[in-house]
């Protein structure tokens, strides 16, 4: 078998073996529906508020704020239009950013065609929204703000803080998309002002098909999904027991493991960065220099098409992103890095690639030395490069 | 996703390059679409048999497979001839495209008619058939509508 | 261990053991993100495309049309709503039915505070929708009939070839909860004329937090849950590709064993039912003699109440269920058993007995002999079978 | 769900049975909520000892477990310590009871209530701060509301 590097755990991630060795009981044995009466359900139950427990813990909040979802778009989808529903009396205006995933935008489109409003704010060439901005933006009919806690793309770290204890001052609920930061980074809800919050599991080492959303005790949130009465009533259907142990079993190992890891990808990252930027040509480092996940390294090559790159370090075993994975297949460059300020022929060119504990020096350094020749090949076939090599040339000449 | 002929011709693309002193050079597509080609033509004034062509693309696999089977189907041919080498002509030679990839196909045709008009503008004739290309392609929508 | 006999199989199904295996490999190997353009998530694009085409066999329809979903809930909420708002313009009435699960209820009643209409029909003593009442419930603006392929808690198997046949002849749209009879009866989309059908797949022996919906090619249907491009753009969120494959290789095996299973089934469960409706007294059967799913059995105790019934079944390791599953908890007696005209006291002592192809004549034998023992000792607990007893003396007297 | 106390009242329920002849008797609860409870009294005249009592109950497994409860908590009382036995003191005995069983045990107090009432009416006195019972009690609604 080819031997692949693994350096798209932003799209999704390596699920652990203790992780499926939780949730193997729950396929064969322990079976039973959570919602029935009697004994053989009782570990279907006790599974589920293990995990229940650990999340709330992680976040500082209380079990009966967690509620379980099938993944970070569903919990993201119920976050805006429930909150959108539920106090459409007291406003019609939303704040989001211009950054986020595909799962809030497209949800805001969506309250947009049904009577909201919603303000997508810019975001500074490093991906931070900027509180200013954010001042400006709130009216007295705003109910919600969702600005995600980091960009799945280029890894910015959002001042979650302070928009929280902002949206708190002023009244407003505040959502933040954690998708890509639960697990990874420390988050707690009270010290940040959480009041909703959106994870999923196959982001931490969990298994796909599962997330939660937390909702602060005493929002008035309907329910998303209808039927049942799972969740306290408010998410039906009857529950993945095995996905949400691993889940819990994910978040438990993440939990425990996140200083150490952060410091071991750091400096991976750091490694990699160093090295493609000082080694390949006509490169930007998109993101915050600082502000940034510790497995996220996101570069614009000038002059290339992403997608050429993917397939040819693919062809080498090295698997990456351009964009977002939801988005391939589509024609357009990534909105996020439009809305960072690249223009459309750099923001085609970009590469992220994000790291995970298992990653090593040698597989960084193997995928430095492909992407250096993979680059240079595809500058030599591109109409592009050919135009700016010729214009250096007369400038040379002119000079 | 892509087929083995795609693969082969983007992994091993033929006709790369540029043609000093070309007798077309043709350039297409826009960086906003994420495809750019450019083709150059070597065209015998006489015969107008299309002698050499060679390309340069920036975009993704399909862009650059196409390209360079765009350029493997006209070469040796006549003008006349290369005017019938159509995006769909480019398709079957290369045992088709995804159906978001389809306006690759549409550019390398375009590519092609755009560097024809320049040789045909250079020497001042008509070529049967064939329009001012616009600058750039437009963006043909995905397939599917909900 | 205590020995555990699960007749509870319209709640939840045991995992396969294949399906199980079938799994493993896409949580820690081929544990890519199925939108990613590299080599290494083909399995997933494989697996996937995989449980698309099995499912699109089984019911006769083409893979296109099979859209994964996270379970029952989530297809009927989409079919619901979506039909409703992308034919709002044509009509604002739907039509369903009195004995439908929660998940359909519910959604009708958050359509109606919506602004739409729903005609709940009731059905006749044994559970089957009328075709005349249906025919008398279409009105111009009809834009869906959603009936159930067979009922969760009594079995009943609707007549749903005429239905769709009564569907199509009005133009108007058919949807239908087949979370029951998927993989436990034949299915065609095209015999019924049925444009869109909701399934699950841990009511089939394959794992919970996974389902489907099958959508008609030509509906003009929006998706449910916003974000990402995935499931051709109608139903966004990373795939949970274990499950899907899990599900695929459930269908699989379901399909080819349903005729044995069947007719193994029904056997057992008629002889389950002999018994117990000649040796327990003041005892009805709930559903149709002969229009049920083959696994399914519903009893009616007069004078006891079936959480009673349930606590005690449990100690012996019995696991069964009265109401539905989803909701237990609650002190509303089936809305179901109201429907088919059972008074309340009755309706509240029903227990419901769903047996699998792994059930034995044994099993069976035992669990008679424990309702037997348990329904008389409730009734001796009864001030309603006192009432009963005493009245019947008096007339005895009388007489 | 349960607590083993109201496990263990559930499984061996005291006091099950009829009192012939009983001093007082009262049945509460409906068949639409689902519990229906009867509670017989053997009450001595001269000291008002609850000299006996027992139940008969149709309900789910809190319903039989309170009503169990109940009999034994008011049994060898006098009127007025029978009197203070409350819902909550039902509850307490049994380690508690889920949100939604609580209103069992308003019925197991509302039925000791029907009960008295009925031997008051039969003697024609009044017992200090008992009320006609209503024939059946309310559902009580769940606890939380979304
Ligand atoms: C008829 C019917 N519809 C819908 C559902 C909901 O399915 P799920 O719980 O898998 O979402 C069920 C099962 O609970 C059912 O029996
Ligand atoms: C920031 C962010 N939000 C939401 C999502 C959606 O999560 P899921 O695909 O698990 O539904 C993702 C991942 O794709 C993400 O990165």
């Amino acid at each position: 078998m080819k031997r692949v590097i693994y350096l798209d755990n932003a799209a999704t991630t390596k699920v652990r073996p203790e992780v499926v060795e939780a949730m193997l009981p729950f396929y064969t044995e322990n079976y039973g529906n959570p919602s029935s009466v009697y004994d053989f359900s009782a570990p279907c139950k006790e599974g589920m508020a293990h995990t229940r427990e650990t999340i709330a813990k992680a976040l500082g909040a209380d079990s009966s704020e967690i509620y379980f979802t099938n993944g970070g778009t569903e919990s993201d989808n119920w976050a805006l239009t429930a909150t959108a529903e539920a106090y459409a009396s007291k406003g019609r205006h939303i704040i989001t950013t211009q950054i986020e995933h595909h799962a809030i935008l497209h949800t805001g489109q969506y309250l947009e065609a049904r009577g909201f409003e919603v303000t997508y704010l810019p975001v500074d060439e490093t991906g931070l929204v900027e509180i200013a901005e954010l001042k400006k933006a709130i009216r007295p009919d705003t109910i919600l703000i969702s600005v995600m806690f980091a960009n799945n793309e280029i890894g910015t770290i959002e001042p979650i803080r302070e928009i929280g204890e902002l949206a708190k001052e002023r009244g407003i609920l505040f959502h933040t998309d954690a998708v890509q930061a639960f697990g990874h980074e420390p988050i707690n809800v009270d010290e940040y002002h959480i009041d909703m919050l959106s994870a999923s599991a196959h982001k931490l080492n969990g298994p796909k098909g599962v997330g939660f959303l937390y909702i602060r005790k005493g929002l008035k949130l309907r329910s998303f999904i209808h039927g049942g009465a799972q969740e306290r009533k408010r998410r039906a259907g009857t529950e993945n027991v095995p996905g949400i142990v691993g889940m819990g079993k994910a978040v438990e190992i993440a939990l425990a493991k996140m200083e150490e890891n952060k410091k071991k990808e750091t400096e991976l990252r750091d490694y990699l960065i160093r090295r493609i930027m000082s080694e390949v040509p006509y490169t930007r480092l998109n993101g915050h220099p600082a502000k940034r996940l510790s497995n996220n390294a996101n570069f614009a090559f000038q002059f290339i098409e992403g997608e050429s790159l993917l397939i040819m370090l693919d062809m080498e075993g090295i698997c990456g992103s351009s964009g977002s994975a939801c988005t391939s297949g589509s024609l357009d460059p990534s909105h996020v890095l439009l809305a960072i300020g690249l223009p459309h022929e750099i923001a085609h060119g970009s590469l992220r690639l994000t790291l995970s504990e298992e990653t090593t020096k040698e597989e960084i350094d193997f995928t430095v030395d492909c992407i250096k020749r993979i680059v240079e090949r595809l500058r030599s076939m591109s109409p592009l490069y050919e135009d700016f090599v010729k214009s250096r040339e007369k400038k040379d000449i002119r000079l | 996703m892509y087929s083995e002929k795609v693969m082969d011709h983007f992994q091993n693309p033929r006709n790369v390059g540029e043609i000093e002193n070309a007798s077309g050079v043709g350039t297409v597509g826009n960086a906003k679409c994420g495809d750019i080609m450019r083709i150059y033509l070597d065209i015998d004034e006489e015969s107008h048999v299309i002698r050499d062509c060679k390309f340069k693309t920036f975009g993704c696999g399909a862009a650059v497979a196409t390209s360079s089977m765009a350029t493997e189907l006209v070469k040796g041919k006549t003008i006349e001839e290369a005017m019938q080498v159509t995006n769909k002509a480019v398709m079957e030679a290369l045992d088709g495209l995804p159906a978001v990839k389809v306006h690759c196909s549409l550019l390398a045709e375009e590519a092609i008619h755009a560097a024809l008009w320049d040789y045909a503008q250079k020497h001042e004739i008509r070529i049967e058939g064939l329009d001012q290309p616009k600058s750039d392609i437009s963006e043909h929508d995905e397939d599917e509508e909900y």
